[in-house]
């Protein structure tokens, strides 16, 4: 990741998932999900969820196209996190339960964050 | 007493038979309904709005009307539809892949052949070689075009009107849709091996909610007062159709949504917001419920609007390419994301009604890959399968 | 004499002739079509073994892409074993999705609209029943096709009017096996879609004048070696519309050093693992009772392929034909279930050299096909030792009316 | 450390993470996504521990082997997977055979 990996200052216990859950594309956060365990995944949806108010405080002080590189970091984590979220809170495990190939079906729009 | 309605079969004169399967494995049928429907029916392809200036386009491949489509805003502003090719040796003027993009003209790759963006003949290479030969005469093939609601529509060989062919709908919305406000944010498309009826019928019905949905949708569909999604209103026009659904009032938003909710109003919860349905055109909301959550406007032959509450604008394409094989399309329509809390919750929605239509597309393989097993011949319907009982009908008027 | 040559087949059976084979046989779409209403669907096909449904609510799927169906060969509370179709009354969708191929269930919902048949494929529960409309659970059951079991094999038959009796089609072998067919499970199961005619595949599969080219490599001497480098079956038999082959187990076989180190520790040799005591084999296994058998081939008219290995090993092969160059083909290996860790690896053994083999005999079908199409030819020979391949374009010519003379093609 | 073999099994520990794989699709994939020497060497490895091996396998319920004799059981199911790439082909796979990868395992275990 060509942007650097650190996090806005009172954020910091969310940079081990940096790494991972660091994405612009939600055909890339989609992959991503589908071939996390359960553990990465809970664990991703524990860390930033209850701060889940306070990131989107912080993150709506920037223009959505002028952000520094760690809010822009912070945001692609919580995108990651919305990706998750159905895994988590409906399904159980990583993908829907009962559904056509996710292969199959085109991302054509995919803005980068 | 049940507020919603009932015998709605009946209500539409329709017969409570069970429906024949025939229509979705013969071969025959299907290139009937190809010369006898689809040539003739006007279809949507895009809105005004994706191409804004002259020169913009879009194109889009329709396998059952066996050709791909330019459609092109003119230098007057005038929105054309053309057969994408080249009237020299018949070349497709654009690129593969490409669906949209602008250009001043389009020059055929092979010999050099352009047109301007009205679709007229400008540059004929070594002209002087072709006999007795009039660029006037060999301007792109063109297509009847017209747009409705920001929509654009093309018809290969329509027998009336844009405005006729829409009928009961075509005053409906008042500009509802007609405004550059709804910003496309999502476009899923998929290849499904089933006929374009099996899966416009998935999208038809609430009966399925609490089944296939059960794990997405716990109690927002169904739920003790209306256990198995029983449909809020019912609606069947001469060809085209309405189906209105209700969303339980008292489902509670969950932890994600409960934080996304205090920075945007478009959550996918399908939550019944009864402020957010008060002075809406008769087509929005048509029931005037307070636990409205969305409705399903099918605009025959293929085009499906759902407009919401949590967002303004989905539609769903059903393009036929074989009795058994159809590319599904949706996309989503919200205003525009200003700032980091809309995004994420536009982002949620967006994941959410992808793995839910994912939900709805795995019955479609399973069940054209036996449905001429010969096992049965005909579907029983329900009276909330009024819906599904209707498309049948209208295809069938139009092939007599 | 270098070869085993006993009999020459073409005299114990002159009616089969020695004429060519014209092979528009295998190109004719109209022939297939033919093939399709007079071969198949009045037939009956060995799908599977009832060790796979041994308790009941256990279920497999069985696909019959030649007639775009989908079953399930479940086991009752009755105990009965029928064969169901996997399509839910109301529109149509599988109540086991594809992809699903056993398990266990107390009853089958499908997905869709939850409707609910018990294991009977009576339909149990009907979400929103009131909104139909004169409906009775009664009439909406799952369309249940013809099952029969003959030796502890499972035979389904979609004849859409009641069939010949199963023992009919079984015919000489009936009663030549009296259950020596028992604890069988299956553990191994694979599936191709190969771009030939079905008879083209059948073929490869009933001759073994192609073991020491097509296997040179990979069965070294196995089933060939010894007195019998071309691989002439020991025996060939041809019944009224069945008909079995027994092959060669080369004693002086040398297994490899793992097949070797494994048999020892399993206590058999791997192949061809002779049977001490030839006389306590029924009639139907090794009818010779030969000391150097290897394995029988029989094949019931018109698809239903068995293989019986002296190590114990059934191995059953389905033919379904999609189209005149199409077929999809399965490879199904039975044995006792493995009792500790050296019989699992020895299973695995034969699972990845039967794969292997069997990827062998399959490496000419869909190059033989498509020159097919060249008419370069029209004619096919057959050697006395293929007069087996030669017995089934006998008999398909009789039922479909093909001309078999090579003038009136 | 995962797929940890049982005590006594260090000198095949190191193939243990390309070759402890739980299904025959995963099995063959790997021989034929391997070179001559890769397959070559596990084999050279396997074939002198592997009476040992058998011995020690056999002690336990086949279907309830511990985590780390379930690994060493993957291992000795993969060597049966390139048994014949060394005995018989000297390749991955044999000259002249149908796609492998069309194939498809239905039981695949």
């Amino acid at each position: 990741m060509e942007s650097s990996n650190s996090l806005p200052p009172g954020f910091a216990e969310l940079e081990p998932f940096v790494d991972q859950w660091a994405i612009s594309t939600e055909v890339e956060r989609n992959r991503v999900r589908r071939n996390s365990s359960m553990e990465e995944i809970r664990g991703l949806y524990k860390a930033v969820e209850p701060r889940l108010s306070d990131i989107i405080e912080y993150l709506n002080e920037f223009p959505l196209d002028d952000m520094p590189d760690d809010a822009r970091q912070l945001l692609r984590l919580a995108m990651s996190t919305m990706e998750i979220t159905p895994a988590v809170e409906l399904y159980r495990q990583p993908d829907v339960v009962h559904a056509f190939d996710a292969e199959r079906v085109e991302i054509l729009v995919d803005d980068p964050v | 007493m049940d507020p919603r309605p009932t015998n709605l079969t009946h209500k539409y004169g329709m017969s409570t038979e069970p429906m024949p399967l025939e229509p979705n494995i013969s071969a025959n049928y299907f290139e009937q309904e190809r010369e006898k429907v689809f040539t003739h029916s006007w279809m949507n392809i895009g809105r005004t709005y994706d191409i804004p200036n002259p020169g913009d386009y879009l194109v889009k491949t329709i396998d059952v009307l066996r050709t791909s489509v330019l459609i092109v805003r003119g230098r007057d502003h005038k929105i054309r539809a053309f057969h994408n090719m080249c009237r020299h040796r018949g070349n497709k003027l654009t690129a593969p892949g490409i669906e949209m993009g602008s250009a001043k003209g389009f020059s055929c790759a092979f010999h050099g052949w352009t047109y301007d963006p009205e679709g007229n003949l400008v540059v004929v290479p070594d002209e002087a070689e072709f006999f007795d030969f009039d660029k006037c005469d060999n301007g792109l093939a063109p297509i009847e075009c017209d747009t409705w609601e920001g929509f654009i529509f093309i018809a290969k060989a329509p027998k009336e009107s844009l405005q006729s062919w829409l009928g009961e709908f075509y005053d409906r919305f008042e500009g509802y849709f007609d405004t550059p406000d709804y910003v496309r944010v999502s476009y899923y498309r998929a290849e499904v091996n089933a006929n374009w009826k099996v899966v416009l019928d998935a999208f038809v019905e609430a009966y399925h909610a609490p089944f296939l949905h059960g794990g997405a949708y716990p109690d927002q569909l169904s739920w003790e007062d209306n256990r198995f999604a029983h449909l809020l209103g019912a609606e069947m026009f001469e060809r085209h159709r309405v189906l209105s659904i209700e969303g339980n009032p008292d489902h509670d938003p969950s932890p994600i949504e409960k934080h996304l909710l205090k920075y945007s109003d478009q959550v996918f919860t399908l939550l019944a917001n009864p402020e957010k349905s008060k002075g809406l055109p008769k087509g929005i909301n048509p029931t005037r419920d307070d636990k409205w959550a969305f409705d399903i406007n099918v605009i025959f032959p293929n085009f499906y609007i759902a407009s919401m509450s949590v967002m303004p604008l989905v539609t769903y394409h059903f393009w036929p390419v074989a009795v058994d094989r159809t590319v599904w399309q949706t996309e989503h329509y919200m205003f525009a994301a200003k700032n980091a809390g809309e995004l994420l919750a536009q982002q949620y929605s967006k994941v959410f009604a992808r793995d839910v239509q994912r939900e709805d597309l795995i019955t479609l393989e399973n069940t054209q890959s036996v449905l001429a097993s010969g096992a049965f011949t005909t579907m029983p319907l329900s009276d909330q399968e009024v819906a599904v009982r209707h498309g049948y009908k209208v295809v069938e008027e139009m092939l007599r | 004499m270098d070869q085993l040559v006993k009999t020459r087949y073409a005299d114990l059976y002159p009616e089969m002739g020695t004429n060519p084979i014209p092979l528009s046989i295998n190109k004719s779409p109209d022939q297939y079509e033919k093939e399709r209403r007079l071969v198949f669907e009045p037939e009956w096909h060995l799908i599977g073994r009832i060790e796979q449904v041994a308790e009941a609510g256990d279920y497999f799927v069985q696909d019959v892409p030649t007639f775009g169906v989908s079953l399930l060969i479940v086991k009752g509370k009755d105990h009965k074993i029928r064969a169901l179709h996997n399509m839910c009354r109301h529109r149509g969708n599988k109540v086991v999705s594809t992809g699903v191929s056993s398990g266990h269930a107390h009853g089958f919902s499908c997905s869709f609209h939850g409707w609910t048949y018990d294991l009977s494929g009576q339909l149990a529960v009907t979400p929103d029943e009131d909104q139909f409309f004169s409906f009775d659970r009664a009439d909406h059951g799952l369309a249940e096709v013809h099952c029969d079991i003959w030796e502890g094999f499972i035979f389904i038959n979609l004849s859409k009017t009641t069939p010949a009796p199963l023992l009919d089609s079984v015919a000489e072998f009936a009663d030549q096996f009296q259950g020596y067919f028992k604890d069988l499970d299956l553990f191994a199961h694979f599936s191709a879609d190969v771009d030939c005619n079905w008879k083209v595949i059948l073929d490869a599969f009933a001759e073994g004048y192609h073991v020491p080219f097509i296997h040179g490599k990979t069965l070294p001497e196995a089933i060939t070696g010894g007195n019998n480098p071309l691989c002439h079956m020991q025996n060939i038999r041809l019944f009224k519309r069945n008909r079995s082959l027994s092959a060669m187990g080369n004693p002086d076989y040398q297994p490899t050093p793992l097949e070797a180190l494994v048999g020892a520790k399993v206590g058999t040799p791997i192949f061809p693992a002779l049977k001490a005591d030839l006389d306590e084999l029924p009639p139907g296994v090794n009818p010779e009772k030969n000391p150097e058998w290897g394995f029988d081939i029989n094949i019931i008219f018109p698809l239903s392929y068995f293989a019986v290995w002296a190590n114990g090993m059934v191995l059953v092969y389905n033919f379904w034909p999609t189209g005149v160059g199409q077929t999809r083909f399965e490879v199904k290996l039975y044995w006792a279930k493995p009792a500790n860790a050296a019989e699992r690896i020895n299973q695995e053994i034969t699972r990845v050299m039967t794969v292997s083999v069997v990827r062998e005999d399959m490496s000419s079908l869909e190059t033989t096909q498509e020159v097919y199409q060249s008419d370069a030819f029209d004619h096919i020979h057959l050697s006395d030792q293929e007069i087996a391949v030669r017995h089934n374009y006998e008999l398909i010519s009789a039922i479909t009316g093909w001309p078999l003379t090579p003038n009136k093609n | 450390m995962t797929h940890q073999l049982p005590a006594g099994y260090e000198d095949i520990q190191p193939y243990a993470d390309t070759w402890a794989l739980a299904t025959f699709s995963q099995r063959q994939s790997q021989r034929l996504a391997s070179s001559m020497e890769d397959i070559t060497a596990f084999y050279q490895a396997m074939m002198p521990r592997f009476d040992e091996v058998l011995t020690h396998l056999n002690r336990f319920d086949l279907n309830e082997l511990p985590a780390a004799e379930q690994t060493l059981m993957h291992m000795s199911l993969s060597l049966a997977q390139i048994g014949p790439c060394v005995a018989l082909w000297r390749a991955p796979d044999q000259e002249n055979a149908f796609d492998a990868e069309r194939m498809e395992a239905i039981l695949d275990d």
